[in-house]
């Protein structure tokens, strides 16, 4: 895709697990496995998945804050050489990151005057009485009163310290937010806000946004695109109407049907039966999925099928859909 | 209206008076001292408490208040200076070592492990025979001795915090080490430091006095009260006051410092910082 | 009651007793061990191995031993087990910490196997008084048994086991010369702080303790009815060094008013409980060369002021502290840390100087440093010091004060007293020695390379139980507690 | 009897009542009531869901019907009957019989409501043990057979391992088991699946449903998510700043939300492929311990008037069988 | 599982050598030297130096260092200079009487602080609780010497009740002595140590109470308490079974750290007592400057600081089922 404002080929993270005192390595955590995906300017794509499936990592890899293993992005056209040394950090600056919890990523040292200005202050932009107006100028954007400025975070509510977060991320103009599960720690009422902050900024300053989060609701809300994540794959990407009106993947499939209805009227009838989900550290042979899917087959076992497109313009990675 | 939190805390409370009682002292030890401290009166030895001398004497006869004073004087000096020396030094290696892992932390926790692995005694009366004695000297053996516990409990603490988000967020900033060290994990570590610190200054005057007990503090004529206590045991039997005294100086300091550092770590913990509203956890 | 416990300071480091260093080692030697003399509690030499001897010239002396002499296990004590003592002892590189005082031997030698026969470079009057060095076993010595941890001799007693830094226990040795004593058993318990020890003793644990102990404790003990003692004057001098190398200290006369400082009175009765006693001159008063006429300078603040003025140190600027051309007078009083005694001493006479005006700072270090780095080394201004078992006068004298002698870390030097020094030790005629000793004593309070603080004194408590007659030495030696004539 | 809206189960018979219910707690702010005026019932068969945002005084109700509530907070009126014994009045070792056996609680995080260093068998053996005159071995067989009942997979030997060998949703398995090990009459489930993936909190959610199918427990399932609350409720209580709001059958409730809160729950909620805003509540919940004198939700209530901010609603009925708290809202 | 015992013990060895080698350097820049401690004040300065240079003290340091690191390969710790004898003879000599009275301390140190911290965490804010941890602050600010002296005071002369200074026979050989019909002998041995030991302990003692009381109290507050109590448990079975285990966790790492410092704390405790063990041996040593037998004490409280942490890590796998040794 040529119009792609980031475009990001065969990303992989892996850990080592480390044992024992002399910390020898005994294996590998496979968190991200090869992915491929591009963002568009304005755009919002959504990266979806059960806990521990590599989407976090996927965001902090992208921001430099783990070694990537392997891959390439491109950034606008220019190529993040392998994802590590210096080339990160102007990057950095175009690219901004909201974290899930957000209790724990504001400093509760630190008054919200300085967090906001923390980014001026790192890459020097403007002159201390700019980066003074700028902070109130960003305070007013999210919906905070600036005059709460000197206040520490724990003074402030969930909702409100999420829109910290939000303004810390904007301080330097960037082109693309990663939002982590901004809202999976709030109340519903509150991740309306902020949902509603979020879909605002994108109007009024065009930034785009990589949004992970495992609540399908929230997707489907906020989406123009959607990649379903595995065990550190994408096993299905696609437009949001595509996605939810006809999910291909089975693990999709599975996941839309595990989604509780608002309507109950319309209840589920949910199996009690349990799965043993596996895990990044002892990844299935083969299709990541195949333990728990219905549709498996010994060629599911045997190999790990690939992201490929199917006519209305989606991608699966399935042998058999 | 309520009372202030901190003046809640009965530990906190006791243990800041006592403290402030004791750094008043010292501080104004000329003015409180109503004799001079190597003032002698050989016919007036061991005398008790006495209007004339609150603490009574000394085994010269000299008054043993003025002495305890400005002994507090020699205690507090070399008691902050070996724990803030201590403290730096220990934050700093715990700060790197917890910051950056890998081989630095295993070379710097070797290092940790071959101080924490002497006892403590031999390695201050080494260091102190090696520099003689002196408040500085002294200090410095002190230093030695404690800096290990704060690289400890400062290591610990780094490893927790550089893996909270909001040190992924400085660094998702491209904040360098340097900021993210000092600005971001270091006003979080303090409250451990900090209570540490007053614990180890009550540590470090115990520490004084035993070296001095064993003849290797700061020689006399200097108050310090671990001599005091020193001479005082000679004289136990006969004229069990001046051990008293001088013990009793050592243990209500280092109480007072105790139950200041108890205080702060009920005040400073981070637990009691309200978890706000509007947010639901998720594992 | 057949076993009597005896507390002491410190451990042996060995028991070999021409390497013995330490006063339990001392102690416990002279039990295992006999020399060829013996030293009585009032320091005359009589004999024990040795029957007999004579000086056929002043550099010659011939020793007859006993009869039928046995070391502990039973093999014969001959003249080539002395011989082989006295050989090893004076080889340097034997290390014999006492060497010196047997330098001027020349030769020992085997004349039969009951004669031994000395010879010296030079008279050496004091060589008796060290005569009582305990004579090894050679065959096992040179057999590669070790003689400094399984020690045996031809002593009273005998080891029968070392428990080291707890114990020493000892039992009587029939094969001694003189038969075996009364007291079967004697146990060796260590316990270095004073006051424990005292505390122990009163407790009941121990029946016998001596000095060194704290004064405090000693007046207490003292006073104990269910307690006898033996209170008398030690062999040791506790003494000011002056270091006449030192620009400040070089004039006698500074060394005067310095000396005139030292308020003797108020720290023999003060800080030794009266244990030890005001000391007059270098001459002990238990010794033959004793005085009472040899008198140094006294306490005297007024005068030493006015000594200090007549030599230019006034206090001109009127702080309080005299000086001269801009200079304060300063000086270092110095001492090392173990002994709580002379550390008080330190802090007293550092008041009296500052009374006087005088600038005076402290210096207290541990043993080491202070001897190896500082004193030995004539680093020091003033030193606050002592010397043991000054069974002769020329123990104290001789290498101390002549010029150049070995331990003379003040630097004095008066060919004078090196002349009389000389003469005292090798004049044979005890008249004429005393008489060069007390001529040299006379100087020495004049020009006072050493000022004598105190003359040390030795204490011996013990159990009124104990089943022996007790004498005391003051060297502390035990023959007296088990039934033996000191 | 009960006169209490909440009690108006025409047919059957409540195996717990709760009566005018108030909790306070003491702290650094004095003491406040965190919940007040609670009164609710559950007969056998029943699913009663409490929904309300984070901090409304859901917890510390379900606690509440154990007397389990932690030191600060405290019990300061109201009844709780158990099968028409009042549980406030019980002696302690009453109350420790009741637990388990006629009450049990499922907690949210299974991780930490599960003791670390015991394995998961000896941990619902004990509660076996507690409560009938068994052997150990059989206890531990009948531990193993509570594990087969909530489908453990491989139970006897998931019995033996330690809470942090398992997945999160097994550990949930566990704690159901736990609860259900002696089989009460009561069970009060806190937010038994908001830690865990949505599929498994199927999988969670459909063994709940089924086992209260078997078992026929009356069960009080609290959550935050209306979603949770139409997959498995019968009835619903809405709490908003430690009272109720609004109370009717999940019905009525999802068809006709009487309170403006309800109303702005529901609205908040993302649905369908609608990218437009979402009907946000603005403001925040109030301090418990400084709640505006009239309606609690007044300050954010987009149709509140003069007298909400003066007085509390009375929780009236309001249609037949649905209870709400508002002054604005006459529907009938 | 011996893999991981030989992997800590192999990180042991720069530890160690790294002690030597600062131990060394330390001994290297101290003042005064062996020689001229052991030939004593009267000795020549010829006879010093002489002694120095058969001591190979006037040796270069690499060479000494060398020579040391040389012999202790071939598992030598040298000879002690004052004492003539084998440097592993004379700390083996030693190392019981220090290692009976630590274990005695820490004993009654862990008795009577479980059993404070318990019972006050019990009754938090209660009398009990208050007088309690008032004994646990003074246990803490009281210097250890100062109340070692006032024990013997009271306990050994005013009262008599208790030997005050030395040791009677060693623990296990008294032990054995009792069995076989001489009980006097584990009296005596019991009556000698308890002065010592309980002097010893006040300080770790006062901190395992503290560290109980918070460690119960804060697990007291803990989700799973609360469903043992939810199953309908007793108190004391939860307190026991459920608070009590995972309280202990905490404790157990710090009485493990206190037996290091109990060792090291020993030194003033012996001297008083004339407890015969390593902590007086330290003293002389360091006073007689006996290069060889300072380095041998350092290294083994580095090898007894090793195992007693390897010792609590195994205990603490073995307590802690989340805690894997690999
Ligand atoms: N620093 C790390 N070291 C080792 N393993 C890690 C590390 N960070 C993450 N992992 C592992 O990588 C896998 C993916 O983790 P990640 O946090 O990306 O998942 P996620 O999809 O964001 O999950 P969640 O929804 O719980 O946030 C997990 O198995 C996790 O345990
Ligand atoms: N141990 C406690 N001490 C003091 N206050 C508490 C304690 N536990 C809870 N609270 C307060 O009581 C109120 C009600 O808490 P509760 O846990 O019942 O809320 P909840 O509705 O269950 O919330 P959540 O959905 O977050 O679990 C809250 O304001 C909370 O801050
Ligand atoms: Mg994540
Ligand atoms: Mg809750």
């Amino acid at each position: 895709m040529s119009d792609a404002l980031l475009e990001v080929e065969g990303l992989t993270v892996h850990f080592p697990i480390r044992k024992g005192v002399l910390q020898r390595q005994v294996g590998t955590v496979r968190a991200v496995d090869g992915i491929d995906f591009s963002l568009k300017r304005r755009e919002t794509l959504s990266l979806v998945g059960e806990s521990g499936c590599g989407k976090s990592t996927t965001g902090l890899a992208l921001m430099g804050l783990v070694k990537a293993t392997a891959g390439t992005v491109t950034f606008a056209g220019e190529r993040i050489a392998g994802l590590r040394g210096s080339a990160l950090r102007a990057f950095r600056r175009r690219v901004q990151i909201v974290f899930q919890d957000p209790f724990s990523s504001l400093n509760p040292r630190q008054r919200v005057r300085d967090i906001i200005r923390a980014p001026l202050d790192i890459h020097r932009v403007g002159t201390a009485r700019e980066r003074q107006k700028r902070v109130a100028e960003l305070m007013e954007r999210v919906g905070l009163r600036p005059d709460q400025a000197d206040n520490f975070p724990h003074q402030f509510s969930g909702g409100q310290r999420q829109r910290i977060g939000i303004a810390r991320a904007l301080a330097l103009k960037p082109e693309i937010i990663i939002c982590d599960e901004p809202v999976s720690a709030l109340d519903v009422s509150v991740q309306a806000q902020i949902l509603n902050l979020l879909a605002d900024l994108q109007r009024d300053l065009g930034v785009s946004y990589l949004f992970i989060s495992h609540d399908l609701g929230v997707v489907e809300h906020i989406s123009r695109r959607v990649a379903v994540m595995y065990l550190g794959k994408i096993v299905e990407i696609a437009d949001r109407d595509a996605l939810f009106a006809r999910p291909t993947h089975p693990y999709t499939e599975l996941l839309m049907k595990s989604a509780p209805s608002l309507d109950p009227r319309r209840r589920h009838v949910f199996s009690a039966s349990s799965d043993v989900v596996p895990s990044a550290t002892q990844k299935p042979s083969g299709c990541p999925f195949h333990p728990r899917c219905h549709l498996a087959t010994e060629e599911c076992k045997a190999a790990d099928p690939a992201l490929t497109p199917r006519d209305d313009g989606r991608l699966v990675a399935c042998h058999h859909r | 209206m309520r009372m202030p939190k901190p003046l809640r805390n009965p530990s906190f409370v006791i243990g800041a008076a006592i403290t402030l009682f004791i750094v008043g002292c010292a501080v104004l030890a000329p003015h409180v001292a109503p004799y001079g401290v190597e003032q002698m009166d050989m016919r007036n030895r061991f005398a008790g408490p006495s209007l004339e001398h609150l603490l009574g004497t000394d085994n010269f006869g000299r008054d043993l208040w003025s002495r305890m004073v400005f002994g507090a004087r020699i205690s507090l000096m070399i008691a902050l200076i070996s724990v803030g020396g201590a403290a730096l030094i220990g934050t700093v290696v715990g700060l790197v070592s917890g910051y950056f892992g890998g081989w630095v932390d295993l070379v710097l926790g070797r290092i940790t492990d071959i101080f924490l692995g002497f006892p403590a005694i031999i390695l201050a009366l080494a260091i102190v025979a090696v520099l003689g004695p002196g408040i500085v000297n002294v200090s410095l053996a002190l230093i030695v001795v404690f800096w290990t516990e704060y690289a400890r409990v400062v290591r610990g603490a780094t490893l927790v915090l550089r893996e909270q988000n909001y040190v992924q967020a400085a660094r998702a900033l491209g904040a360098g080490p340097l900021r993210i060290i000092f600005r971001e994990i270091l006003p979080n570590a303090l409250g451990p430091i900090i209570v540490l610190a007053s614990l180890g200054l009550g540590t470090a005057i115990i520490a004084e006095s035993a070296l001095s007990f064993l003849g290797f503090g700061l020689p006399p004529p200097a108050p310090t009260w671990g001599w005091t206590l020193s001479y005082g045991t000679r004289f136990m039997r006969d004229e069990p006051w001046l051990a008293i005294v001088s013990g009793a100086a050592i243990m209500i300091t280092v109480l007072g410092f105790n139950l200041l550092g108890d205080g702060l770590r009920d005040l400073l913990d981070p637990r009691q910082l309200s978890r706000g509203r509007g947010e639901r956890r998720k594992a | 009651q057949e076993t009597i416990v005896v507390g002491t300071d410190v451990d042996a480091g060995t028991l070999d007793s021409r390497l013995t260093r330490d006063t339990t080692a001392y102690r416990v030697a002279d039990l295992i061990y006999s020399g060829l003399v013996h030293i009585t509690p009032q320091l005359e030499v009589v004999p024990d191995l040795a029957e007999s001897w004579e000086t056929p010239d002043p550099q010659t002396f011939i020793f007859k031993l006993r009869d039928g002499l046995k070391f502990s296990d039973g093999t014969p004590l001959t003249a080539d087990d002395v011989v082989y003592t006295y050989t090893t002892l004076l080889n340097p590189d034997f290390n014999a910490p006492m060497r010196t005082l047997y330098t001027p031997i020349q030769s020992v030698e085997k004349v039969d196997d009951l004669t031994v026969k000395f010879s010296l470079d030079a008279p050496y009057a004091p060589l008796l008084s060290y005569l009582d060095l305990g004579i090894v076993p050679q065959e096992l010595a040179e057999g590669g048994h070790d003689i400094a941890t399984q020690p045996v001799g031809a002593g009273p007693m005998k080891l029968t086991s070392w428990n080291r830094g707890a114990e020493i226990a000892l039992e009587a040795n029939p094969e001694y010369w003189g038969g075996a004593p009364q007291i079967e058993k004697v146990t060796l318990k260590i316990i270095p702080d004073n006051s424990a020890r005292a505390q122990a003793f009163e407790a009941g644990d121990l029946d016998v303790i001596q000095s060194p102990l704290s004064p405090q404790d000693i007046s207490r003990l003292a006073g104990d009815d269910r307690f006898g003692n033996a209170i008398m004057p030690g062999l040791g001098v506790t003494y000011i060094n002056f270091n006449t190398k030192d620009p400040l200290l070089s004039d006698p006369k500074m060394r005067q008013a310095f000396s005139m400082l030292v308020d003797q009175q108020t720290i023999v009765s003060d800080i030794y409980q009266d244990v030890d006693k005001v000391a007059s001159s270098v001459l002990l008063p238990s010794s033959w060369a004793y005085s009472p006429d040899i008198k140094q300078p006294t306490f005297n603040i007024e005068g030493a002021v006015a000594l200090f003025n007549e030599l230019g140190w006034t206090d001109s600027n009127g702080d309080g502290i005299l000086d001269k051309d801009g200079n304060k007078l300063t000086v270092t009083l110095a001492t090392h840390s173990e002994d709580p005694n002379r550390v008080q001493t330190i802090e007293f006479l550092q008041t009296m100087f500052s009374q006087a005006g005088v600038d005076a700072k402290t210096q207290i270090t541990d043993w080491p440093s202070f001897s190896t780095n500082y004193v030995q080394k004539s680093q020091h201004q003033i030193a606050l010091l002592g010397w043991l078992n000054i069974v002769d006068p020329d123990r104290l004298l001789f290498s101390q004060l002549t010029t150049g002698g070995s331990t003379n870390w003040g630097g004095y030097s008066n060919p004078k007293v090196d002349e009389l020094l000389q003469k005292g030790r090798s004049s044979l005629d005890q008249q004429e020695r005393a008489a060069a000793y007390q001529e040299a004593a006379k100087i020495l309070a004049e020009e006072l390379p050493y000022f004598i603080v105190s003359y040390q004194g030795y204490q011996l408590f013990y159990d009124k139980e104990l089943p022996t007659e007790v004498t005391a030495t003051p060297r502390g030696y035990l023959r007296g507690l088990i039934g033996m004539e000191n | 009897m009960m006169t209490t809206p909440a009690t108006m189960l025409a047919d059957k018979k409540p195996v717990l009542a709760v009566e005018d219910l108030e909790i306070r707690i003491r702290g650094e702010h004095g003491s406040f009531s965190v919940v007040a005026d609670m009164s609710l019932a559950v007969a056998a068969g029943e699913t009663l869901c409490i929904v309300g945002e984070s901090g409304c005084g859901k917890s510390m109700t379900a606690l509440a019907l154990l007397r389990l509530l932690p030191e600060a907070a405290e019990i300061a009126g109201g009844r709780v009957e158990i099968n028409g014994r009042d549980v406030l009045k019980l002696g302690a070792h009453e109350v420790e019989d009741l637990r388990g056996e006629e009450i049990a609680m499922i907690f949210q995080e299974p991780l930490t409501a599960l003791n670390p260093v015991m394995t998961i068998g000896l941990q619902i053996a004990e509660a076996v043990r507690q409560h009938r005159k068994v052997s150990a071995s059989a206890a531990m067989a009948q531990a193993v057979e509570t594990l087969k009942l909530v489908q453990m997979p491989d139970p006897e030997r998931r019995a033996r391992q330690y809470p942090h060998e398992l997945s999160g949703g097994m550990r949930q398995r566990a704690m159901i088991a736990l609860a259900l090990a002696c089989d009460p009459k009561i069970i009060v489930a806190d937010e038994p699946t908001t830690a865990l993936d949505v599929t498994i909190q199927a999988q969670i959610l459909g063994l709940i449903a089924d086992l209260q199918k078997r078992l026929g427990s009356a069960q009080i399932l609290i959550t935050h998510d209306l979603g949770v609350v139409a997959e498995v409720a019968d009835r619903v209580i809405v709490m908003y700043a430690g009272r109720k709001v609004e109370e009717a059958s999940v019905y009525d409730l999802f068809d006709h939300p009487i309170h403006p809160y309800t109303k702005g729950l529901m609205g908040a909620i993302p649905r369908g492929r609608a990218s437009e805003r979402l009907a946000d509540i603005p403001g925040t919940v109030p301090p418990m311990w400084d709640l505006p004198k009239g309606c609690a939700f007044a300050p954010r209530c987009p149709g509140a008037s003069a007298r909400c901010l003066e007085e509390r609603p009375l929780f009236e009925e309001k249609r037949p069988g649905h209870f709400a708290a508002c002054w604005e809202h006459d529907d009938v | 599982m011996i893999a991981y015992l030989i992997r800590r013990l192999l990180l042991f060895i720069p530890m160690a050598m790294g002690m030597v080698v600062v131990t060394f350097g330390l001994l290297l820049i101290i003042p005064g030297d062996p020689a001229s401690v052991l030939l004593g004040q009267e000795a020549s300065p010829e006879a010093i130096e002489r002694l120095r240079d058969s001591l190979g003290l006037n040796d270069p340091w690499y060479v000494r260092l060398w020579d040391y690191f040389a012999s202790l390969l071939s598992g030598d710790l040298g000879t002690s200079i004052f004492q003539n004898q084998p440097v592993a003879t004379i700390i083996l000599g030693r190392l019981g009487a220090t290692i009976e009275l630590a274990i005695a301390a820490l004993v009654i140190a862990t008795v009577l602080g479980l059993a404070m911290g318990v019972v006050s965490a019990m009754r938090q804010g209660s009398i009990i609780d208050t007088i309690t941890m008032i004994f646990a602050q003074l246990g803490v600010s009281m210097p250890v010497y100062w109340l070692s002296l006032l024990l013997m005071l009271a306990f050994a002369v005013q009262l008599g009740w208790l030997p005050a200074i030395g040791r009677g026979m060693p623990l296990p050989e008294a032990f054995w002595a009792a069995i076989t019909g001489r009980p006097q002998a584990l009296i005596e041995s019991l009556s000698h140590l308890l002065l010592p030991a309980l002097a010893l302990s006040a300080t770790p003692a006062a901190i395992i109470s503290r560290l109980t009381r918070t460690s119960m109290l804060e697990m007291l507050r803990e989700d799973f308490v609360r469903t043992a109590y939810a199953k309908g448990l007793r108190r004391p079975r939860v307190i026991i079974r459920h608070v009590l285990r995972n309280a202990l966790l905490p404790v157990l790492s710090v009485i493990g750290l206190r037996f290091g410092m109990l060792l090291g704390g020993a030194v003033l405790t012996e001297s008083i007592f004339a407890w015969p063990g390593l902590g007086q041996l330290t003293i002389t040593a360091i006073s007689q400057r006996d290069l060889p037998l300072i380095q041998g004490i350092v290294l083994t409280f580095a090898l007894i600081f090793a195992l007693v942490n390897l010792l609590v890590d195994l205990l603490y796998a073995a307590v802690d089922p989340r805690v894997r040794l690999g």
